[in-house]
């Protein structure tokens, strides 16, 4: 056509015209730590398996699950979930509910019979981990991937450590603990059972070019209370270990636990379900200041599990025993009052804590302990080189989750060590605070409730308390991950920017950024709801 | 709701897309093939939300249309900064005429492709607030009256920015504009002054009036698609935050549309035939002063001596559009 | 076909001939019996495929032809007066663009006062806005300009206005051949927009045009301005080879072979004119060497046919409806311009303001005094001395002397005692 | 040349009037020149239209001040507007009225006119009998076709006809017809007269 000069233009020539060249800060695609991975002590990658569950590749997921953490069934069923405490959808409505959506996947995998990846090609290396609860299973879980064989010695009969001796079946159903087990079995993790090591250096000599200590707290801690003879007295470890042998152990109709703590819950739920018509726990301080999760205090509590607050037991007698009122000073410590009172008891169970079995470490050199734990680095090793441990003998944070993280951690350094090298973690990107973000852009969708059984069955059995959920609503959950700090292509960035300046590469390929074009205005930074892009100044 | 509400919890309908968004259910903007129909190197300024407003509205029209636009842009920062020559951001037949006829010329386009029996090729016109409530009110009340079938889209940033900051009368009261300085008893613009368009929209009567903001894209773009179903005159007026003229950082651009809407400052509706059909509720309300502090035109509100009366006036008009247009926050649905 | 009608009427038939396809309208006298013709047309369906809109102002009323334009349908429009000057700025718009509108102009005074007879202050306004200008003697001069304007402009890519002396000739009954539509669309090709909006060639009209070519686009606009002198000569005589009638053209002359005196005037004015001159011609009158030059294309003006035009008299009486205050004539600037170097002797007389008649008789004395260099440079016809004088003499000695418009209309007598 | 004007008043179809007579002419193959006094005078106040006729081209747009003929459709009018100005003493007159001259006052002023050339016709009247309606313009174009003799009256039937159709036409041919008697019966009685003085 022949147009008319200068008033008409052909379409599209502004692109001659780089406004690229306006710009004084640049747009950065970054990967921010979400919350939730920084507060996973297993060091779960949790936005990185929620992303994949959220299309609905589960075993996408499950295997980005594992990669960290091969017990995903158990863990979705015992973790404390420290995860969704550090969930930055709290500030939009509720936390995501991670630890659901991990026990899906995990049974997920179970159902499915998904098998681990191949490890690595074999090493050559062997490492001895003494053990097989979580710290043990994860460390030699992670060490066979990297190729290296790993070869568990369990004293007890059965593996699991306190996964098997000290969570009630009604809060982990044996048949998931053994499924996981068995798949890390089928991996080519060795397990010999009722192999107790007892002096670690000389086990090290049949072949070991490194050991993995993961031993657990297996001995109760005692109080001495003042008692008659006919009274039982029980340790709650000896209490729930019996759950496992062939008869259960006989707690009589009143029963009296003694402690605080998650344990003390647990053989009070598990009194229950054995018949006992009252089981009452004694605390000495108040519910504000219990170590036991506030939800499992719920739970035990709508079973009808009493809680004495404020009390100690002075005595027991034959079939009672003598509690003193206790009062907290300006500190928030309990004092004595005075006051006292009888409870009727046909049982006492202690449930205050316990200690690592050491013995095994006897005349180890350069060895540190200290208050009943073994003293390791950042790299999980002993004072002793070549000498890693972790789990409950190398911590007070004596959890399921801390234990699979100790278990990685130390594998990760005996990897480096056996090399000859030190372990040094990668350096860990800021973390994505929900100011990073942009949460408006999240729609407000409550946290699914997971199913509870009910009440009566609660009271006379051990089946699973807490359901958990199906896939919808698994993949609800999953959705309600707000992919915090990582681009989850919703493509904000490419639809905001006034001078489509964002490059859009396809499914999975994220965005990039046309430089030609780009003002460096910052609307994408200010409106990408994760926050995941940053704007750097320019150079000169 | 304008629109069927995406079942999709993570961000529901208010990101551009989602990957895990069947396509169908996906924004235009997200489309690696959206039109594009305002380029790359126009002159806007750093986070202009004109250029971000015409090219949400006009992709949407010419998806919904099949590419079958053509517009008609009244002078003004879109029509400046689109198409200086030698170069033009448009990839769509486009004509600039004067400030105040693009309803006219637009209503002259309709006509043409009527006669020439060209059904399919649909008119689009659009201007500034000042090119649309002052100067073009006239021929755009005309293309409502005779409901030519326009689509008038007014881009609303409350003032004359192309000319230097100056009051239009869509710029909102205490608002400092060159024109309404901050000085004197009664800084900035005059109380009472004024009119909100959309209403005298309604009042025509037309198939189809809306409002919509840069901050919700999903809804922004029913709305266009919602027009382009009909026949006849329809208007859409767009708030599109200035940077420039607002004083606001150039990142802020649609987070101040996201404010103006859900402070109550600025009603997000849909009418067919003077009837309010649906409005976009408040997700999160918040009082005005999050809306006004960002902003340097509303400087003088606050520091040392906050105008707590003045805030207050602000406050009772966004109150009462929360009245008459219903706007109170409800529960979002899943 | 001969006919006998109202020349509103005659310019309707005409236009609705050359298959307009979008019209747009609105009132104001004494241009409003052509829309309202058109309008029936397309509303009973005789001009198909049309639209009218019926427009809010005629502001709208040229966006309306503009938008139209550049879509690619041939455009029409009509105003006067105030109207003229309410649209100037999309008048100016769209030659700037580029688009062969054409429109007619019923020439009407400009307020205030406001009037709403006929003088050519309204057209002349406008004579630098880049339209091309015909001026037509008769109703049927006015419509065989149309034919030739939608020709013109949309050869040209220039929009046209055809000027016509309102109510004179807009309402005036009178004979006309209106041609058939046959012979119009012979001469009249289907439009073919040099640029167009549509969407399977998208192009951005009316860019913003900095300086540095700006001149450029002005120049341009000059320079097809000359290539229509060239043109419009041409198409005049095409139109009389199909129509058998000498219309258009750029100037007419009127028995000036011998003339020394030569009166150049535009409009309806020139039959007056050359009656005036017949009479002056005859024997037992003098015989005086008078004639006429009629200026029938005002834009762009034809320096050149009007040197020739007059290079063999002594003198030119430019008789024009216009004023430049301040100045004298517009016309008469125009037609002194071409007659630079000419050693012409040039009158200005301003005559027939705000539809002031003028008067054969009138103009038998001004030519007389014309042809004896008896007049001032700048005559102004039939003034009422008295009545000026008068309020001149008010304004010296009171400082609050009202509206002047007023005050005239008081000396001069109650408006319905008027004389026709 | 034949030069004519009609008074009347807005809405008594004055313009129209003009029109028609110049299509009448028209019709007989002359040219014709109608034109209204470019007022924007509106129902009731007083109007005045123009018409010219003529064997040549008619260039002339100046106003006619010296007619051949005036014809005033509202008598009214006589004691408001200079009605007559420019009038010739041979010129023609018609005006709408059942009265007569002498009894509109104006036979003073007429005296030494040429009474033949001056007629009255109440054409309200055969209007009103004939169309229906007040409109004196068509009945009185009838008249004038006999008064002046300058067209026919089947060229005003003729014109008419273009102008109205149905009952309308068919009503203001009737008053037309009638009208035309009327003044030819006039001039007769006004030549007799005549006669009968010379």
């Amino acid at each position: 056509m022949d147009k008319p000069f200068a008033i008409t233009l052909d379409p599209g020539s502004s692109l001659a015209n780089r406004t690229g060249s306006w710009r004084t800060f640049r747009p950065e695609y970054v990967d921010r730590l979400p919350p939730c991975n920084a507060a996973c002590p297993a060091g779960e990658n949790i936005q990185g398996w929620l992303f994949r569950a959220e299309s609905g590749d589960y075993e996408k997921a499950w295997r980005a699950l594992v990669e960290n953490n091969p017990l995903p069934a158990i863990m979705g069923r015992v973790c404390y979930h420290p995860c969704e405490g550090g969930c930055n959808r709290q500030q939009v409505d509720s936390a995501v509910g991670i630890n659901s959506v991990e026990r899906f996947l995990g049974d997920e995998a179970n159902k499915r019979g998904w098998k681990f990846d191949t490890p690595a090609a074999a090493t050559g290396r062997r490492v001895l981990v003494v053990g097989s609860g979580p710290a043990g299973l994860s460390a030699a879980y992670q060490l066979t991937r990297m190729g290296h064989k790993a070869v568990i010695h369990e004293a007890g009969p059965l593996a699991g450590g306190m996964m098997r001796f000290g969570i009630p079946k009604y809060r982990l159903p044996r048949e998931v603990l053994d499924a996981e087990i068995k798949r890390l079995l089928d991996f080519g993790v060795e397990i010999h059972l009722q192999t107790k090591v007892s002096n670690v250096l000389d086990a090290m000599m049949d072949g070991f070019d490194a050991v993995f200590l993961g031993v657990g707290a297996h001995i109760a801690k005692r109080a001495y209370i003042p008692a008659g003879d006919a009274n039982k007295i029980l340790d709650a470890v000896a209490v729930l270990r019996g759950m496992e042998g062939e008869s259960a152990p006989m707690l009589g109709r009143k029963v009296v636990v003694y402690g605080g703590g998650n344990t003390a819950i647990d053989v009070a739920r598990t009194a229950k379900r054995l018949g006992a018509e009252e089981a009452i726990i004694v605390y000495r301080r108040t519910r504000d200041k219990m170590p036991a999760h506030d939800f499992e205090v719920e739970e035990a509590l709508q079973e009808g599990i009493s809680i004495k607050w404020l009390s100690t037991i002075k005595e027991a007698g034959e079939s009672d025993i003598m509690v003193e009122k206790m009062a907290l000073d300006d500190k928030g410590f309990p004092q004595p009052t005075g006051e006292f009172e009888r409870i009727e008891a046909d049982s006492v169970v202690l449930a205050l804590g316990q200690d690592a079995d050491l013995s095994l470490l006897e005349n180890v050199p350069g060895l540190v302990v200290d208050k009943g734990l073994i003293q390791v680095d950042a790299a999980m090793m002993t004072g002793h080189p070549g000498v890693f441990a972790g789990g409950d003998m190398a911590g007070n944070d004596r959890t399921v989750t801390v234990a699979v993280g100790h278990g990685k951690k130390a594998a990760r350094a005996i990897d480096a060590w056996l090399r000859g090298e030190k372990y040094a973690p990668p350096p860990k990107p800021e973390i994505a605070t929900v100011e990073r973000m942009n949460p408006w852009y999240y729609s407000d969708a409550p946290k699914t409730v997971r199913p509870v059984l009910d009440i009566i069955r609660r009271q006379s059995t051990f089946e699973e308390v807490l359901g958990g959920l199906d896939e919808t609503n698994a993949l609800f959950e999953a959705r309600r991950c707000m992919s915090c700090g990582n681009c989850f292509e919703c493509d904000n960035c490419y639809g905001v920017c006034p001078d489509n300046a964002v490059i859009k590469r396809g499914p999975g390929k994220r965005f990039q950024f046309n430089f030609d074009y780009c003002k460096g205005c910052g609307i994408c930074a200010a409106e990408c709801p994760c926050g995941a892009i940053r704007m750097v100044p320019e150079e000169n | 709701m304008s629109f069927q509400p995406v079942k999709f919890y993570q961000t529901g309908t208010f990101t551009v897309g989602n990957r895990l968004l069947p396509p169908e259910e996906r924004s235009v903007q997200a489309s690696t093939k959206r039109f594009n129909s305002i380029n790359s190197g126009h002159r806007a300024c750093q986070g202009c939300g004109e250029a971000l407003g015409a090219r949400y509205a006009i992709d949407a029209a010419m998806e919904a249309t099949d590419g079958q636009i053509i517009a008609a842009n009244a002078t003004g920062c879109l029509e400046v900064f689109s198409t200086p020559y030698p170069e033009t951001s448009w990839q769509i037949p486009w004509i600039h005429s004067l400030f105040g006829n693009a309803a006219a010329v637009a209503t002259g386009i309709a006509a043409a492709l009527k006669v020439k029996g060209k059904k399919d090729v649909r008119v689009v016109a659009q201007g500034g607030d000042g090119g649309t409530t002052d100067i073009g009110f006239g021929c755009l009340s005309g293309m409502f009256e005779r409901n030519d079938d326009v689509l008038y889209i007014c881009y609303d940033n409350g003032g004359y920015m192309n000319t230097g900051v100056q009051r239009s009368s869509a710029t909102p009261a205490a608002a400092r504009t060159s024109t309404t300085p901050a000085v004197g008893s009664d800084p900035g613009n005059v109380f009472g002054q004024g009119k909100f368009l959309p209403a005298i929209a309604l009042a025509h009567d037309i198939p189809y009036v809306a409002t919509a903001t840069v901050a919700d894209l999903r809804d922004l773009e029913a709305k266009v698609t919602r027009a382009m179903e009909i026949r006849g005159a329809r208007y859409i007026h767009i708030l599109v935050p200035c940077p420039l003229g607002w004083g606001t950082a150039a990142h802020d651009t649609i987070r101040m549309a996201r404010l103006a809407k859900e402070t109550g400052i600025f009603p997000v509706f849909e009418a067919e035939h003077g009837e309010i059909k649906s409005v976009l509720a408040i997700r999160h309300p918040l009082p005005v002063e999050e809306y006004l502090k960002p902003q340097k035109r509303y400087a003088h509100l606050f520091g040392k001596n906050p105008a707590v009366e003045t805030i207050a006036r602000i406050q009772a008009l966004a109150d009462k559009n929360i009245r008459k247009y219903r706007l109170q926050a409800r529960k979002e649905g899943h | 076909m001969l006919k006998q009608m109202e020349g509103s009427r005659a310019v309707a038939e005409a236009v609705a001939l050359c298959r307009p396809e979008v019209i747009c309208a609105y009132p104001i006298s004494p241009q409003t019996h052509i829309v309202e013709a058109l309008g029936e047309m397309v509303k009973e369906g005789s001009l198909a495929p049309c639209e009218f809109i019926n427009v809010e102002s005629e502001f709208a009323a040229m966006s309306v032809a503009i938008g139209a334009s550049a879509a690619g349908a041939r455009s029409y429009t009509a105003t006067a007066s105030q109207g003229l000057l309410f649209m100037a700025e999309a008048v100016f718009n769209a030659s700037g663009l580029g688009l062969p509108i054409v429109m007619t102009v019923a020439n009407r005074a400009i307020g205030a006062p406001i009037n709403i007879w006929n003088d050519h202050s309204d057209a002349l306004s406008q004579r630098d806005s880049g339209w091309l200008q015909l001026f037509a003697e008769t109703n049927q001069e006015a419509l065989d300009l149309h034919i030739q304007a939608f020709r013109l402009a949309e050869e040209l890519s220039l929009p046209i206005m055809v000027c016509m002396d309102g109510f004179i000739l807009t309402h005036a009954y009178e004979r006309v051949d209106m041609p058939t539509q046959a012979q119009v669309d012979a001469y009249l090709p289907r439009y073919e927009p040099r640029q167009v909006l549509d969407p399977s060639d998208p192009v951005s009209i009316g860019a913003m045009v900095g300086p540095e070519a700006f001149m450029e686009v002005r120049y341009l606009a000059h320079a097809k301005q000359m290539e229509a002198l060239q043109l419009i000569p041409a198409y005049a005589a095409e139109f009389k080879a199909v129509f058998g009638r000498d219309s258009g053209g750029l100037t007419h002359t009127y028995r000036t072979e011998d003339a020394e005196t030569i009166i150049v005037a535009m409009g309806s004015v020139l039959g007056t004119i050359k009656d005036t001159i017949d009479e002056m011609r005859q024997p037992e009158n003098g015989g005086h060497k008078i004639g006429v030059l009629g200026i029938t294309c005002f834009r762009p003006f034809p320096i050149a046919a009007v040197a020739a035009a007059l290079k063999h008299a002594k003198r030119f009486v430019v008789l024009e409806k216009s004023m430049a205050v301040g100045l004298g004539g517009i016309l008469a600037v125009n037609v002194r311009m071409a007659v630079t170097g000419m050693g012409l002797k040039g009158y200005t007389v301003v005559a027939g303001l705000g539809g002031r008649a003028i008067t054969k008789k009138s103009l038998h004395a001004l030519f007389r005094q014309g042809e004896q260099d008896g007049l001032e440079p700048v005559t102004f016809l039939d003034l009422d001395w008295n009545v000026v004088n008068k309020q001149l003499e008010r304004e010296k000695a009171h400082r609050r002397t009202g509206p002047v418009a007023e005050a005239l209309l008081r000396d001069v007598g109650v408006v319905g005692a008027r004389n026709y | 040349m034949f030069q004519v004007r009609i008074h009347g008043r807005g809405g008594q179809g004055v313009v129209t009037a003009a029109e028609m007579l110049s299509v009448a002419a028209f019709d007989e193959g002359r040219h014709a020149q109608a034109f209204p006094s470019f007022g924007s005078e509106r129902t009731g106040a007083p109007v005045v239209a123009f018409c010219r006729i003529s064997d040549r081209e008619i260039r002339l747009r100046e106003p006619i001040m010296e007619p051949d003929a005036i014809i005033i459709q509202d008598p009214t009018l006589l004691h408001q507007v200079d009605v007559f100005a420019g009038l010739k003493k041979d010129g023609y007159i018609l005006i709408n009225t059942s009265k007569t001259f002498d009894q509109l006052g104006l036979g003073d002023f007429i005296r030494d006119w040429r009474q033949e050339r001056l007629c009255t016709v109440p054409a309200m009247e055969l209007a009103l009998k004939h169309v229906g309606r007040p409109v004196p313009n068509v009945p009185l174009l009838g008249g004038f076709a006999a008064v002046a003799g300058i067209i026919q009256l089947e060229s005003v039937i003729k014109a008419i006809e273009e102008r109205f159709s149905g009952k309308v036409a068919a009503g203001n041919v009737a008053a037309a017809r009638e009208a035309y008697a009327i003044v030819k019966a006039e001039m007769e009685e006004a030549r007799r007269k005549e006669t009968e003085h010379a």
